[in-house]
């Protein structure tokens, strides 16, 4: 497999360009979501709303414990006790989940939108081997296909994440981390399915395998034309394989860019805290961090969750909730500073 | 082998422990054991019938003493009696038992033998004649006849002789045998036992042909299998004709649940019949505190015979003072004018904790903290040993009577008891005298110091008390050559009782029932009181067991 | 003056016998106190970087060679030597969570080695350690102090585990992987400690890792392993802006650097997975260059004064001992 | 799988029969006691009578048994019987040998206990993989926790309680026994319904005896298994509760508990040895439990031995057959 | 050094009180296992201090009474008053129970740690007795040994130690596994690095993180050495003029008491044990899910 800088240059542009004509395959909207525990109700999900093409790749990331994890895991309705999906609706294709069946739901899982989790390492039977556990997911959601053409189309998705087909009769155990996360990727894109969430899917890796993962996505993806959702916290992962970025803080989408504008014109002070805070080649031993410490979900401070850490902050951040603002170009920003200049655009 | 349809109203089952290994039917096997169906084989020279208290000729047709001095006896053998294989039964036979038994070292009478024969010899084909080296005036009654569970049968020398190690020779279920049943089936489970037609019994005359035609013993597991209650159970439901002795309450709640159920002693209690086995309180008489005739009658002062009658016999008047069983002849004797008076005078069975502890301090102890009795910062060890599976109703409240009376008392049911009450170690043993039937000189002999092992050695023959006393040794050595219906003996023999009662050589508890429970739903005719057929006891496991068999009548 | 601490042809092999891992494979290099510095030691996954942290302190045992401390064996020290070794010698590791026990709250994490090492003489001198060690990481003392592991965050809790090799005052600190399981935004404020620590302090830091960008922005010197082999030494700048080993360049090449004028993965990728070592160059198998020569095991070669790298693309160049690998990593 | 693995295996069982003979033969050697003379005592007393010279008699068995040598050559002598599987004699039975009495028993309990055992361990396992399962309905759940508690009741309660009012009040069962008294043993249908109808209540009591003990057990594994990311990944993945349950859940869950197996099989002897008595069954706790209470030595150690043996060999064999289970599993 | 601690919210916990009310609400089988424990306890504790020990002894009493005002639990056919009995019976089961159970998890633990900390020729010799023994049934060698001991000299306490003898492997091994993996946990690492010594480790950083696991092996030996005495009664092996819970049990089942109509007698001592042991599975149960690290959703 030989990517080159021009082919990844010009196949971004076509990418770019086809977009706009692309249908909408996944929209969430006003997702809420609370995890009800000892010491009270977290609301790990604040009406968050979020859109996606056909073939668009969106990076979420954000702090730990910010519902990274917990907004994935909504939209494939598997958030479980003592987590409730509140209200919201999330409409992959033309399908509303929230008001599928229990059964439909199962069915919609995997061959609708699919996901490859965190921790690849420990995501597949140790017990079964890896063809089987390829053919079970296809059981799951097809009849009347042969045993044989099962095989052959498992065989074929492995083909396509770069392993060989010998590994359809291998167990977990005798593969690398690389390895098993790519069959996960496999797994993941059996189906075709219109949307794939990978939930940090080689924060575990170390940086030559991490790469050659990324690609795989990436290369699978464009094959089937699915959205992606990537979710990690790697800034550098995000500028090298997705078109947008969203950014979470505390439960809430803060931010919502492009990956040029968030790297150029991040607008949201906790983006702009994030980018000063990367390394970068030429400024060796300086670093910047982001004062202060991620908020607690249980007991957010009032007004902007961000604002104890802002750089910006206004009075009025101190005891209102901002609302999401769309600005020009589609960019959408949570954050009281935006909030004039949005009304002027409206205007 | 094929074995024959025989209907339940022709089949008598009964509930035993079976033990035995499959296909040992050789009398003289080392282990062989006459209880699980074995009787039903081997047939001695004579029966006794005990509640009728009368010889029953059997393969012999008479046995006497030719000799005023019981040093001879004649045996006469029944011309009809043949083994199973067609062979007759001769004085070959009978000589070959006693040979047998005399020679060799692993039968249970070589002592006997070796102790009394000068000889024996085939006279003829059907008489032999047996030579004693010393008056033996109870060998015939005690060796040759069969009762409960003691005396020799007689076994076939033509089988028996081509055998190199008979004590090791199994027999096998063809085994030629003179008995009126044959083995026809046999595993773990039960022991089939089918009527012989040929029964040479029959055709002598002896009895009529049975009703019986199968036998089945089926393994209950004994005492240490399958629970009591669970017999009873199956006994109601008419699953089992009889089984082994159980206790009072049981049999009243056989009875209240199957009417058809009755006992020795009918409907009423005590529901059995003497066992030839009373129980003592047994101990050595050689070791502290024990060797004190005060502390042993202080004992016996606490011990309350009329609660032991309420408690474990619902009020049956089972506790004793004697040694022996009250059968008829024993009967006789404590009725004695003689023996009445020692009673009066010595009161056995007197209850009084006053007295008791009256001699206590006149022994010596003082009662502690924990009201028992002490000396030199030792309580007594009164530890009752004993047997679970037949004493587990009795001794918890001895011991708690003399726990009461001050005495440091416990249960110990270890399986090691009868090898402690050998050993003599300290203690307490409730065991039984299996000894008199007729008369009391076998139960009195039990305290003669020939057999009073000393400390350290092991005593034979259940002979625990270690008693010594030479002025009671010469009124038994007196007794040994005399007849029982001699008036001197009986004279010596109630003067012997009074040293056993004044001395307190052990202290007598109770006489021994057995509370056998007869399904009459399919047989009728069980021995009882009303009804003593050929006045053996009900036991179908002991050696009369096939008198009672097949005296058997099958239900209307 | 002996110094600090010397790694004399040091070889750690697992399972030596038929399925034997060679973790590390004769290395040597030497850390002197008058000269603290930050020494990167690089590697993808199973290279051996924890291996060598494990044999620095002591935990495990060299198979071959030697490991000086002050010119002692470590594995010989007794009492006082010891005692002082251990004081000296400290680790921050991957995982901020697992280094504290459940059980305790985190004051635990900061109280024993005060008692141990007798760092104190008293409970109020020891507070007062604390909190000073606790501020100088940016902590506020009477916030974290009677907490629980479970509830700081995961960069709370690493600054506790550097705040702990602070009040030790350490000659030599061994950080493995220190900041990857650290948010992003955390790890900026964490690396920033471990620098001041090295500048401040004067401790010697050995920054184990397998993500070039902080290691080029904290260390002085780099040490690209694989498999247990040095692959390339040298100071940061060289190794990480002119790599010159196939195998250094790859790993430079993978960082995904947040930067949108920097594209990703200009080198082929050959699957680690099917690589065999034989007697050769150890990245034979993946080698985009591999040539005959490379089936012998090739030396280290000097590029630059402050660069060597174990490849035949260099044989030219003059040779270097392994002993004298120290002398190409600046401080 | 290695030659030297085999090798170290049997070692291992050769280790663990040596070390069962070695505490057989040596505990009761502490103690004073004379087994061989307690037996004739027995005799005698079951008889009522014992022959005088009762000593003699004990001396010269004490000979034939070897109870006269040295306590060491006693040792070796035993052990060599036990390397040529002569496990002794029964002094009780004799002169059956307790190979014999093994032979004897062993048909009747081997249904039995490997019928019921296996039961128990299937049942068991399933209550309590569901149990610990999230979508299971609670009344199974609560009924899995009922089985734990009926652990609280000993099978030897169980076994007379069934007895009494399944069997005597309410007439559903025979009280006991293998077959219906007289019946004579034959092949065919009619004998082999009746032996298993009066297996019933017995393996209903050793089933509840170990039933909760699985269940227990296997809960603990299936929480942790359920935690696991490859059964929630399984969920992701579409699969239906179903499958997941069986193919995910269970069978890992299930490797453990496999090993619990053979050692399960040891303790549930100790279930046996009464609830065998109780109903009146012939097998090996039957005997078993008449050894003990008659103190019949040579059989207690020997029927000890053959269990050990048993067990431990069954041990090995699960552990042979792991690998089949779990591939992550290798000899070597 | 630019970053700023900004006083995080502080979030309120309940009190430890309610956090523990909360706990056992959501873990129902230790709450009904502790709730029936405690219910014995009390029951015993009350009974020991009314009773008159004398009645639980042979003819203290009316033989043969169902229950009624007088005698709670009814009495037996040798005189014994149930309801005392009862109470010295639960006493003496949980002597038993208590200290074969202590001494085993004791010796277990104490093994176990040696075994896996230490490592090297003593690991292997514990860890290879305690594989070696495990097979052979425990009973079975309770039995031998309590053949051997002397009849008369045993008591309570003996009987407790023959089951403790062969109870202490089962522990000793989970122990070990358990150690073996905290040992490798890197909180462990760090203590050696201040400086603490295997002492400390051991007893300091390992055992109260195994404390669960502790208590888990606790009650199973509990549980082993309540039926391990129940089944030496069974057999005979014990001291059979005590009350015991095995021994009433026993005797009732020999003076066949439920054919006798006596149902009172084995019931009392059959509901106790069931009591008993059902508690402690369920305690168990509850444990297990304490020890279980996954399981434990909140502090
Ligand atoms: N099962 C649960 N019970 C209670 N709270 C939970 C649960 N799962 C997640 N949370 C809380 O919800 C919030 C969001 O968690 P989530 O896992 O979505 O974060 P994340 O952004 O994925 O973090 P990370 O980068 O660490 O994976 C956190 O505060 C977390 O503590
Ligand atoms: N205790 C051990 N026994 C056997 N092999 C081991 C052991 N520890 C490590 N290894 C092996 O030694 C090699 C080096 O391991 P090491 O942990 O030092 O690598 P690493 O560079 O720290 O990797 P990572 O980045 O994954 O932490 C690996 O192949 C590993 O599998
Ligand atoms: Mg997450
Ligand atoms: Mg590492």
């Amino acid at each position: 497999m030989t990517t080159t800088t021009q082919a990844a240059a010009t196949q971004a542009a076509t990418t770019q360009a086809a977009q706009s004509e692309r249908e909408t395959v996944l929209t969430v909207t006003d997702l809420v979501v609370s995890y009800y525990t000892d010491a009270g109700r977290a609301k790990a999900l604040d009406k968050v709303n979020l859109t996606l093409k056909a073939g668009e790749k969106i990076g979420l990331v954000g702090e730990s414990g910010s519902g990274k994890s917990t907004m994935a895991l909504a939209m494939m309705r598997m958030i479980k006790a003592p987590g409730r999906i509140e209200a919201g609706n999330v409409v992959v294709g033309d399908i509303d989940l929230m008001s599928l069946s229990d059964k439909d739901m199962l069915q919609a899982r995997l061959s609708q939108i699919a996901y490859i989790p965190q921790g690849a390492m420990n995501s597949l039977n140790p017990v079964t081997r890896i063809g089987s556990q390829l053919v079970d997911a296809m059981k799951a959601h097809t009849k009347d296909v042969s045993k044989e053409e099962m095989k052959e189309r498992a065989i074929a998705a492995l083909e396509s994440v770069e392993l060989k087909p010998e590994v359809f009769k291998m167990y977990a155990h005798e593969l690398s981390g690389g390895m098993k996360q790519r069959v996960c990727i496999a797994i993941g894109i059996l189906l075709e399915p219109k949307v794939i969430i990978a939930d940090e899917p080689t924060s575990a890796l170390d940086v030559v395998t991490q790469r050659q993962v990324m690609e795989t996505i990436n290369r699978i993806q464009e094959q089937i034309g699915a959205a992606v959702i990537l979710i990690g916290h790697d800034m550098g992962l995000m500028a090298q394989s997705m078109d947008k970025v969203a950014v979470m803080y505390a439960g809430r989408l803060v931010e919502v860019s492009t990956v040029r504008e968030m790297f150029t014109d991040p607008k949201h002070p906790y983006s702009q805290a994030l980018i000063r805070s990367l390394p970068k080649l030429e400024e060796k031993g300086v670093f910047e961090g982001i004062p202060g410490m991620a908020p607690s979900l249980l007991r957010l401070p009032n007004g902007c969750a961000f604002h104890p850490r802002c750089r910006d902050v206004m009075d009025h951040c101190k005891t209102t909730r901002p609302e999401n603002q769309v600005l020009t170009g589609g960019r959408r920003v949570t954050c009281h500073l935006y909030a004039e200049e949005n009304e002027k655009a409206v205007a | 082998q094929e074995v024959a349809d025989i209907p339940r109203e022709d089949t008598l089952h009964l509930g035993w422990s079976l033990t035995s290994p499959i296909g040992t039917t050789n009398p003289w096997l080392a282990g062989y054991t006459h209880q699980q169906g074995e009787a039903l084989q081997w047939e001695p020279l004579s029966y006794f019938g005990i509640f009728t208290d009368k010889e029953i000729p059997w393969l012999a047709d008479s046995m006497e003493y030719t000799k005023d001095d019981f040093t001879e006896l004649v045996i006469k053998l029944n011309p009809m009696a043949k083994w199973s294989d067609g062979v007759s039964v001769t004085s070959r036979d009978v000589v070959f038992t006693f040979e047998g038994q005399k020679n060799i070292g692993t039968l249970p009478y070589n002592a006997a033998f070796n102790q009394f024969m000068e000889s024996v010899e085939a006279v003829d084909d059907l008489t032999v004649k047996l030579t004693f080296n010393q008056p033996a005036p109870r060998f015939k009654f005690e060796v040759l006849t069969l009762k409960f569970d003691t005396g020799i049968p007689i076994v076939p020398a033509h089988v028996l002789e081509a055998v190199e190690e008979v004590s090791e020779f199994e027999g096998g279920a063809d085994m030629p045998h003179s008995g009126p049943y044959s083995i026809v089936s046999w595993d773990v489970n039960q022991k089939v036992y089918d009527l012989r037609e040929d029964w040479w019994a029959v055709e002598a005359g002896r009895i009529d042909t049975p009703d019986v035609k199968r036998v089945v013993y089926f393994n209950i597991g004994g005492q240490v299998g399958q629970g009591m209650d669970i017999v009873a159970q199956r006994v109601v439901n008419s699953e089992l004709d009889s089984a082994l002795d159980m206790r009072s309450s049981v049999i009243d709640n056989i009875i209240a649940n199957n009417p058809k159920v009755t006992t020795h002693s009918g409907d009423q209690p005590p529901y059995g019949y003497l066992d030839w086995w009373p129980n003592s309180l047994w101990m050595n008489t050689q070791l502290a505190p024990y060797d004190d005739a005060r502390v042993r009658r202080a004992m016996s002062l606490v011990i309350n015979r009329g609660l032991i009658n309420d408690f474990v016999y619902e009020g049956a008047e089972i506790a004793t003072i004697y040694p022996f069983p009250l059968y008829p002849g024993l009967q006789a004797f404590v009725d004695s004018p003689a023996v009445k008076a020692l009673e009066e005078e010595l009161q056995p069975g007197l209850y009084d904790p006053d007295a008791s502890a009256a001699l206590m301090e006149e022994a010596g102890f003082t009662m502690n903290r924990d009201d028992l009795w002490e000396k030199d910062g030792e309580t007594v060890d009164a530890t009752i040993l004993g047997f679970e599976g037949i004493h587990s109703d009795i001794v918890p409240i001895l011991v708690e009577m003399l726990r009461n009376g001050g005495f440091d008392s416990d249960v110990s049911f270890v399986q090691d008891a009868y090898q402690q009450m050998g050993d003599g170690v300290a203690g307490l043993y409730m065991f039984g005298h299996g000894a008199s039937l007729k008369d009391p000189y076998a139960a009195l002999e039990l305290y003669h110091s020939r057999f009073s092992a000393a400390n350290g050695t092991s005593a034979g023959g259940n002979r625990f008390s270690r008693y010594i006393n030479p002025e009671y040794d010469a009124i038994l050595d007196e007794m040994a050559p005399l007849s029982d219906d001699d008036p001197r003996f009986q004279e010596l023999a109630a003067e012997a009782l009074g040293i056993y009662w004044s001395e307190q050589i052990d202290i007598p508890i109770i006489q021994w029932l057995h509370r056998i429970p007869y399904n009459q739903t399919n047989w009728t005719n069980w021995p009882t009181t009303a009804n003593p057929a050929m006045g053996t006891n009900g036991a179908f496991w002991a050696h009369t067991g096939m008198l009672v068999i097949t005296n058997l009548e099958a239900a209307e | 003056m002996a110094p600090l601490l010397e790694f004399k042809n040091v070889s750690k092999i697992y399972n030596p016998g038929k399925d034997e891992t060679v973790a590390l494979d004769n290395l040597s290099f030497t850390l002197k106190e008058e000269e603290p510095t930050i020494l990167t030691v690089a590697g993808e996954s199973g290279s051996g970087k924890t291996t060598l942290a494990m044999l620095l302190l002591g935990f495990i045992s060299a198979t071959h060679g030697q490991i000086l401390y002050k010119g002692k064996d470590i594995d010989n020290l007794r009492g006082k030597e010891k005692v002082a070794f251990r004081k000296e010698v400290q680790a921050v590791f991957q995982d901020p969570f697992a280094v504290f026990n459940p059980f305790y709250t985190v004051d635990h994490l900061l109280e024993v080695p005060i008692n141990r090492f007798k760092i104190a003489s008293n409970k109020h001198e020891a507070r007062e350690k604390m909190n000073e060690a606790l501020t100088a990481v940016g902590l506020q003392p009477d916030e974290i102090l009677g907490r629980y592991p479970h509830q700081l965050s995961g960069g709370q809790r690493q600054r506790i585990n550097i705040a702990r090799a602070l009040i030790m005052r350490p000659k030599i600190l061994i950080a493995d992987e220190p900041v990857s399981m650290v948010d992003a935004s955390l790890r900026a404020n964490i690396l920033e400690t471990l620098q001041v620590l090295q500048k401040d302090y004067g401790v010697s830091i050995i920054y184990i890792t397998h993500d070039l960008t902080t290691a080029f922005h904290i260390a002085d010197s780099i040490m690209v392993l694989y498999r247990g082999s040095v692959m390339e030494a040298g100071g940061v700048d060289e190794v990480i802006k002119t790599p010159q080993h196939p195998y250094t360049q790859l790993l430079v090449d993978s960082i995904p650097w947040p930067d949108l004028n920097r594209r990703w993965g200009q080198t082929d990728l050959v699957p680690s997975e099917d690589s065999v070592i034989g007697t050769g160059c150890k990245f034979y198998s993946r080698c985009p260059h591999a040539m005959d020569v490379c089936k012998s095991r090739p030396g280290l070669f000097q590029l630059e004064p402050y660069q060597t790298a174990s490849c035949y693309l260099y044989k030219d160049k003059p040779e270097l001992k392994t002993e004298a690998l120290s002398s190409v990593l600046p401080v | 799988m290695s030659l030297k693995y085999i090798g170290q295996r049997i070692l291992y069982l050769f280790l663990v029969v040596w070390a069962a003979s070695t505490i057989t033969f040596f505990i009761p050697r502490l103690s004073s006691r004379n087994p061989v003379r307690e037996r004739f005592a027995e005799l005698a007393r079951m008889g009522g009578f014992a022959p005088a010279d009762l000593e003699k008699i004990i001396a010269d068995y004490s000979r034939a048994f070897g109870l006269d040598k040295p306590l060491f050559q006693q040792y070796f002598d035993y052990l060599a019987g036990i390397a040529r599987f002569d496990l002794g004699v029964s002094l009780n039975l004799y002169p059956k040998t307790v190979a014999m009495l093994l032979w004897e028993s062993l048909p009747w309990t081997i249904g039995l206990l490997i019928v019921t055992t296996i039961l128990a361990f299937v049942i068991g396992n399933l209550l309590g993989a569901l149990s610990a399962w999230p979508q299971t309905p609670n009344w199974i759940r609560g009924f899995a926790t009922s089985f734990v508690m009926l652990q609280g009741v000993p099978p030897v309660l169980l076994a007379i309680l069934l007895i009494f009012f399944i069997g005597f009040k309410l007439k559903l069962a025979p009280l006991g026994g293998v077959y219906s008294i007289g019946t004579i043993p034959e092949f065919s249908l009619s004998f082999i319904l009746n032996l298993l109808w009066h297996q019933m209540l017995p393996a209903l009591a050793l089933i509840f005896g170990s039933l909760g003990g699985w269940v227990l057990s296997m809960r603990g594994m299936g929480v942790t298994i359920q935690g696991e990311d490859y059964v929630t990944y399984a969920e992701h993945k579409g699969l239906g509760a179903r499958t997941i349950f069986r193919d995910y859940y269970l069978r890992n869950a299930l490797l453990p508990q496999v090993t619990g197996f053979a050692l399960a099989l040891g303790n549930v002897v100790v279930n046996a040895i009464v609830v065998e008595s109780i109903f009146g069954l012939p097998g090996v706790g039957s005997v078993l439990f008449a050894a003990i209470r008659s103190n019949d030595f040579l059989v207690i150690y020997g029927i000890v031995l053959f269990i050990t043996m048993g067990v431990a060999t069954l041990m090995i064999i699960v552990e042979l057959l792991y690998p089949l289970l779990d591939p992550r599993i290798k000899h070597t | 050094m630019s970053s700023v601690s900004l006083n995080q919210n502080l979030i309120k916990r309940p009190g430890r009180l309610v956090l523990l009310g909360r706990y056992l609400r959501r873990n129902p089988s230790l709450t009904i296992g502790l709730a029936i424990m405690l219910g014995l306890t009390i029951f015993t504790v009350y009974g020991l201090l009314t009773i008159n020990p004398k009645d639980a002894y042979p003819l203290a009493v009316r033989p043969q009474q169902p229950p009624s005002w007088k005698y709670p639990l009814g009495t037996d056919f040798f005189g014994r008053d149930l309801y005392p009995a009862m109470v010295i019976g639960l006493w003496q089961t949980a002597i038993i129970g208590l200290f074969a159970g202590a001494l085993g998890t004791i010796v277990g633990t104490v093994l176990g740690f040696l075994s896996a900390y230490f490592g090297g020729i003593l690991d292997k010799t514990i860890s290879t007795i305690c594989q070696i023994l495990i097979p052979i049934p425990a009973f079975l060698i309770h039995v031998i040994i309590a053949g051997a001991i002397d009849k008369r000299s045993v008591t309570i306490l003996t009987m407790a130690f023959v089951v403790f003898m062969l109870a202490w492997m089962g522990p000793t091994l989970v122990i070990r596994a358990q150690v073996l993996t905290m040992k490798e946990r890197q909180f462990v690492s760090v203590a050696k690095l201040s400086g603490m010594n295997s002492f400390g480790i051991i007893f300091r950083e390992i055992l109260p993180n195994l404390l669960p696991f502790i208590a888990a092996a606790f009650v199973n030996q509990v549980f082993q050495a309540v039926f391990a005495s129940l089944y030496l009664s069974v057999v005979g092996l014990g001291p059979l003029r005590e009350p015991l819970l095995g021994n009433t049990l026993w005797s009732a089942q020999s003076q066949a008491a439920f054919f006798n109509g006596w149902w009172w007698w084995p019931i009392g001592p059959t509901v106790a044990l069931a009591l008993i042991l059902a508690s402690l599975a369920l305690i168990n149960m509850g444990i297990d899910e304490l020890a279980n690290p996954r399981i434990r959703t909140s502090e």
